[in-house]
């Protein structure tokens, strides 16, 4: 099987997938159509008909870990195509990798002694 | 129909992890359980709150049962039995399971309600805390393969299991798995006990159904992730491979389910403290020392 | 087959078309799959000695996932009205059930009623099975409604916050069209309504910028007011989407602003208006809001940001927390800035004047009061009575109380200890700990001293559990010098007074209490003693599982004239506003729920 | 051939669509999964120029970053959920301008061009992975390093900016005093 | 095959166009960067097309795309800590309100 043809297989499984939700949606819409009754569209907050609109700026405290995620998460550009390799170039490639490695981890242990890591 | 045939063995199993998991809830053994639940699911209404994202809210269910299928096609069940046997099968299930984080951010924003905003954006820390042990431990697997293809990550376990290999690598990525299914104990975004439900609290009838197969289908694919990567997939003596695969793939997705039962939830800072002072660095370790075994062990 | 007209239930869903195959199915899977919401909450359940998972139903923690709702005894006003919302949340088709008690005002008929025990509740399964299997759909079932389900609409002028009028139309200052705002419950000056102070704050901020600024801006502001209509046009495929929604939110204005009634033109009069609400509230208005202006007098967290605090309740019906025990905390992200709990189903100590209680009642009454720990109250009373009447003690007597009061102690922490698993998701240890309730419930006297190695077992294996400790340790400090505690809380406050402590001490009164029993006896339950037409005034104090209670009365020819009631509950509540500040959302819950409030013995 | 070009066509399309959308909406979220699901969707159409590697890269790393940034719209945005319509724009028809212009002349060129000989068959996506390791550390192996120096100097960077001095005022938390 | 070329730049060109568009008309910091992030996706499929079907057997380009993520991430990265950073001190990241930064 060709490799276009397999991106073709997952992308018919992605549609067929949401075809059958929506098939599966539309019998359930055939049972009745849903009752529209005063309070019963409000989010449900354990027995208070809590009317506030909830969508504010809401305050993420993990944002120290998250500015550190963002950078650090680009190692795995690099390592997948590294591992794959590795065996095959040997002890140089560790070599290389430590060095990328070291200079990351020196980052995250800047934001550790900073502080970064807590919530803020 | 290498299609068909792994799309059932998903659907079977998990039908009888739904099944189990009716069995440690109730205490009874009840096969029909879970279709009789999906039937219901059908005959409740489904209700739209007030004011919402709508595409969020309606697209967050279908995207995270589309994302844990798409995982699952990569897994072999055997040597050829696979949907799409991809050359970067290892890092594609990576890609997509990182939409489970997207669904839930749609689900948490969707419905204009507190708690399931705050579930949302739980999920977001803990996918900031959980994600580079899902990706590091894999990396070393693939050092060991020489490959990022699944069948061949597999392949090369047909001596020694990565998880005797490289057990460190295998306890990382288990439990990153379970905080990437949140499943008890690393429930955050839908704690019942916090957030009266989270990011369920506001789907009803099939809309509540899709999101409950879609979580169920998630752990499955995470247990296969990790039969494939770490139990040696479809080796073992005696039966046919593909039933390796599948009692490998239940054994852990069971073991998945029972060990939340067993343990309270996690706090959110310990989790994401825990997996970046600890985790990461055993990680790293995980990788070189790996990387040792592979040059000096042929 | 044809459905039996009795067999519908009030909460059936409308049917489209006729039945069909798929529906009777769908109707056996309801049958077979009921999920019920416990109001107050499934600890109440435990402590009636009702195993609800044996009965066959699924105990939910949301209505969004029930089909049943079971509600266990006497409500108070408050709780009916919490009790009409969630029934309101649940999806149909809906059942009611009610357990002993009268059916709340604010709810439709009862599907099933029956008393406080097993029996009933295995009946109101069946029936449920039976109904649900014929009558799940209906051709026209009745709308729910209900008072507490509609909010006072105002209209203001987004420029003017001082313009409030209850019909829509302009603003007398400035000629916008006025914006629909849903005021808040009692008063229009609702302080807590956070969303709404916020909006207008804003909108007063705006004006401000306006003064100030107004010659630089007055040309930047026309070209983005264009900019942003034009805008407004495309973007329409977001209220399309919404379209369901809008309508039904149209429907609740409507159904408040004019009496309830139905009109077609006057709907769409009314849509058009609400659509433009719907677009945005305070579209007209907007042109270049400094952000500096909005959050210049936010309060700031810790960390120096100032972003938007909201207003979120906790129960009453909560499943993290006891069932009447509502939670209000306002939480900045996930974090708790401030926080109170009130109860709603909290005893009064007023008794009604000029009216005189029979004491056997007045016992009764107590008792059924505190469904949490209903030996202790009565215990109290019949002392406080009998002590009044001027009746001497009895050691056997005596002795034969104490151990029931033992034994309750027992179940009491045994209760908490589900409660905490149900907070912790904590699967097993609620399990585990509900069917000990459960047994000590049942079992009496020695019978009691065989679960000795099981509850031994449960602590040892509480010490084992990975996790826990990380979880309540150094949770819900109390500040020091904090007076007026009794109870476990403190004595486990001698120690490290934190969650864990707490956990701890339980588990020891536990043992310890076992140990009582195994050296005194059979336990029996407070009855009073003959005190024939005795007057007087007696005052007993008795410890509770949750800490001291004191009740002084008057007596006059057997009749209580008066009494007064304090409990530690009533006491610890005022805690939880120390406890939850500042912390996590989840340590906070953690730190409310280790306190073991019992909302009914909270007097006010 | 065809097929090739129609799938890179319709991944294209929508990228742009989800690309417009990114300041279309007045909701930040959705805006952001906006954002999101157009790098999602560029990733497709690298895996339908055969690239599947880095194709399944960029789908991967954008759904966390974007998800990120999603978080910090919410924070910092005024009015995150849109409900007041707010316009948020500023030099409107310059700007289209300069982008019209900037995508005009992309175009123009990419048309006129002589681009030369075009390969039709691709390497194999699993040598692809392969020899982009090789290259990691071969040729451009300082080029992998000084990516490693600033992603250093970029944590560090941020990390100075946000994160305030430690006071014992904001070390409140539980974590911190142990 | 010079159709799929020509089809992948149009679509880079325009996604460029887009981002310039967006950092351009904003006036918000993360606004902005969102338009920086397009502009930088549109350069992606630019390099990839470009590796593709012009030099597949030279793996530079598909090192420069990973360097082009690389560059994405590390502007988010300090992009959000110096919105952070404005939002503690000035309590807004519009850009028309950073009139200190103008000079």
């Amino acid at each position: 099987m060709s490799i276009l043809e397999q991106y073709g297989l997952l992308l018919a499984l992605v549609l067929g997938i949401a075809a059958t939700v929506l098939a599966l949606f539309g019998i359930a819409r055939a049972m009745g159509p849903t009752r529209r009754e005063p309070g019963k569209d409000v989010p449900a907050s354990s027995g208070v008909l809590s009317r506030d609109p909830v969508w504010g700026r809401y305050h993420a405290r993990y944002y120290g870990y998250a500015l550190l995620f963002l950078a650090f998460d680009m190692e795995m550009a690099f390592m997948y195509p590294w591992a794959v390799v590795y065996r095959e170039v040997g002890l140089v490639a560790l070599y290389d990798m430590g060095v990328f490695l070291a200079i990351l981890f020196l980052g995250l242990l800047y934001g550790w002694s900073q502080g970064a890591l807590r919530r803020q | 129909m290498n299609f068909v045939i792994v799309l059932v063995a998903l659907l079977g199993s998990v039908w009888l992890l739904a099944v189990v998991e009716g069995w440690t809830t109730t205490g009874r053994l009840r096969p029909a359980a879970p279709l009789l639940s999906g039937l219901a699911h059908l005959g409740r209404e489904s209700i739209v709150p007030r004011t919402p994202d709508r595409v969020f809210f309606e697209t967050a269910p279908v995207l995270l049962l589309i994302v844990a299928v798409l995982g699952a096609a990569v897994l072999p069940l055997a040597p050829t039995l696979v949907i799409a046997d991809l050359a970067t099968g290892a890092l594609f299930i990576n890609a997509a399971l990182a939409y489970v984080l997207v669904a839930l951010i749609m689900a948490g924003w969707g419905p204009n309600g507190a708690y399931a905003m705050i579930g949302g954006w739980r999920f977001l820390g803990q996918l900031i805390a959980y994600a580079m042990l899902i990706v590091m431990p894999i990396t070393a697997v693939a050092m060991r393969a020489e490959s990022l293809v699944t069948t061949v990550i597999v392949g090369s376990q047909g001596g020694l299991w990565n998880i005797v290999y490289q057990p460190l690598g295998f306890v990382l990525f288990f439990i990153a798995a379970m905080a990437l299914a949140f499943r008890a104990p690393f429930d955050l975004p839908t704690a019942p006990g916090e957030l009266g439900g989270g990011v369920d609290a506001e789907y009803t009838g099939v809309r509540l159904g899709v999101l409950r197969l879609a979580r169920l289908t998630l752990v499955i694919t995470l247990a296969s992730a990790t039969t494939v990567f770490y139990l040696g997939g479809w080796h073992g003596p005696l039966l046919p491979p593909w039933a390796w695969s599948l009692i490998k793939t239940l054994a852990v997705a069971v073991s998945m389910l029972l060990a939340g039962r067993y343990l309270p939830r996690i706090r959110e800072a310990d989790l994401m403290r825990w997996c970046w002072t600890l985790g990461i660095p055993l990680a790293l370790l995980n990788i070189i020392v790996v990387g040792l075994l592979v040059l000096v062990v042929p | 087959m044809i459905s039996d007209p009795t067999m519908t239930i009030t909460g059936a869903r409308q049917r489209q078309g006729g039945f069909t195959v798929l529906q009777k199915w769908v109707s056996r899977a309801l049958a077979g799959n009921l999920s019920c919401l416990i109001v107050p909450g499934p600890e109440v359940a435990l402590s009636h000695g009702l195993d609800v998972t044996a009965a066959g139903m699924r105990i939910t923690a949301t209505p969004r996932d029930a089909s049943v709702l079971l509600i266990i005894g006497e409500l108070s006003e408050k709780m009916s009205e919490a009790v009409a919302v969630l029934y309101a949340q649940m999806p149909r088709p809906r059942a009611i059930v009610i357990l002993g008690g009268q059916p709340p005002s604010t709810l439709p008929d009862a599907d099933f009623s029956a008393g406080v025990s097993q029996a009933g509740l295995i009946d109101a399964v069946d029936w449920l099975k039976r109904a649900l299997a014929k009558g799940a759909f209906s051709d026209s079932p009745e709308d729910f409604d209900a008072a507490v389900l509609h909010a006072r609409i105002d209209y203001v002028c987004p420029m003017h916050p001082e313009v409030v009028q209850n019909e829509p139309g302009s603003c007398p200052k400035c000629g916008m069209d006025l914006v629909a705002r849903e005021a808040g419950e009692p008063a229009p000056e609702h302080d807590h309504d956070h969303g709404h102070d916020h909006r207008e704050h804003r909108h007063h901020e705006h004006e401000h910028q306006h003064h100030d600024h107004a010659q630089q801006h007055e040309h930047h502001e026309q070209e983005r007011h264009h900019g942003h209509c034009h805008e407004h046009h495309d973007s329409h495929e977001h209220d399309h989407e919404q379209h369901e929604g809008h309508q039904h939110s149209h429907e609740n204005h409507h159904d408040h602003g004019h009496k309830h009634q139905h009109d077609e033109s006057d709907g769409d009069a009314e849509e058009k208006g609400s659509g433009h609400d719907h677009g945005g509230h305070d579209h007209g208005a907007s042109g270049f809001m400094s952000m500096i202006e909005v959050t210049k007098d936010l309060p700031r967290s810790a960390d120096g940001l100032a972003m938007d605090w909201m207003e979120v309740p906790f129960g009453p019906v909560f499943p993290g927390l006891p069932g009447g025990l509502k939670l209000t905390l306002t939480l900045d992200g996930d974090g708790v800035t401030e926080g109170q709990a009130t109860s709603l189903v909290g005893m009064i100590n007023e008794s009604e004047k000029g009216k005189e209680i029979d004491a056997e009642t007045f016992i009764e009454r107590l008792a059924s009061a505190m469904p949490l720990a209903s030996v202790s109250y009565r215990l109290l009373a019949c002392l406080a009575i009998e002590r009044a009447a001027g009746l001497e003690n009895d050691s056997a007597t005596d002795q034969a109380r104490a151990v029931a009061l033992e034994c309750e102690r027992i179940a009491s922490h045994l209760g908490w200890l589900a409660q905490t698993g149900r907070q912790l998701g904590f699967a097993w240890l609620t399990d585990r700990a509900a069917t000990l309730q459960l047994e000590i419930r049942r079992a009496s006297g020695k019978r009691l001293l065989e679960l000795t190695p099981a509850l031994q077992a449960l602590a040892a294996r509480l010490g084992r559990t990975p996790l826990l400790k990380s979880r309540l340790k150094g949770i819900g400090i109390l500040p020091s010098g904090t007076g007026g505690l009794s109870g476990p809380v403190a004595r486990a406050a001698d120690d490290a007074g934190d969650a864990w402590a707490r956990l701890w001490q339980r588990l020891d009164e536990i043992i310890t209490s076992l140990d009582y029993i195994k050296a005194t006896g059979e336990p029996g339950l407070p009855v009073l003693r003959n005190i024939g037409r005795g007057s007087g005034t007696g005052e007993a104090t008795v410890e509770t599982p949750r800490g001291e209670a004191q009740l002084s009365l008057i007596l006059e020819h057997g009749q209580v004239k008066s009494y007064r009631l304090d409990t530690a509950c009533s006491h610890h509540i005022g805690l939880v506003a120390k406890l939850v500040e500042g912390r996590e959302l989840g340590d906070a819950l953690v730190a409310v729920g280790s306190l073991d409030l019992s909302p009914w013995e909270v007097i006010s | 051939m065809y097929a090739q070009a129609f799938f890179v066509a319709v991944f294209g399309l929508a990228a742009i669509g989800f690309g417009v959308v990114v300041f279309r909406t007045s909701s930040m979220v959705r805006s952001a999964l906006a954002l999101l699901f157009s790098q999602t969707a560029v990733g497709c159409m690298f895996l339908a120029m055969q690239t599947e590697f880095l194709g399944v890269l960029q789908i991967m790393m954008m759904a966390t970053e974007m998800s990120i940034m999603a978080i910090f719209m919410v924070m910092f945005m005024m009015d995150p959920g849109g409900m007041g319509g707010m316009d948020m724009t500023h030099q409107k028809r310059f700007s289209i301008g300069a982008g019209v212009v900037a995508a005009g002349v992309a175009i123009v060129v990419a048309f006129w061009a002589d681009w030369g000989p075009v390969t039709a068959e691709a390497p194999d996506a699993a040598m692809q992975t392969r020899a982009l390791g090789m290259e990691l550390l071969g040729r451009s192996m300082l080029i992998f390093e000084t990516a490693g120096i600033t992603i250093l100097t970029a944590m560090i960077a941020a990390t100075a900016v946000a994160i305030p001095v430690q006071t014992t005022a904001n070390s409140a938390d539980k974590e911190d005093t142990e | 095959m010079t159709l799929v070329l020509i089809v992948a730049l149009v679509t880079g060109a325009i996604l460029f166009g887009i981002g310039v568009y967006g950092a351009l008309s904003q006036t918000n910091l993360v606004m902005i960067m969102m338009g920086v992030e397009l502009i930088l996706a549109g350069a992606l499929v630019n390099l990839v097309a470009f590796w593709r079907f012009l030099h597949p057997e030279s793996y530079s380009g598909q090192m420069f795309v990973l360097v082009v993520m690389t560059v994405m991430a590390v502007e988010m990265a300090v992009g959000f800590g110096v919105a952070i950073a404005r939002f503690r001190a000035k309590g807004s990241v519009e850009m028309e309100e950073a009139g200190d930064l103008k000079g």
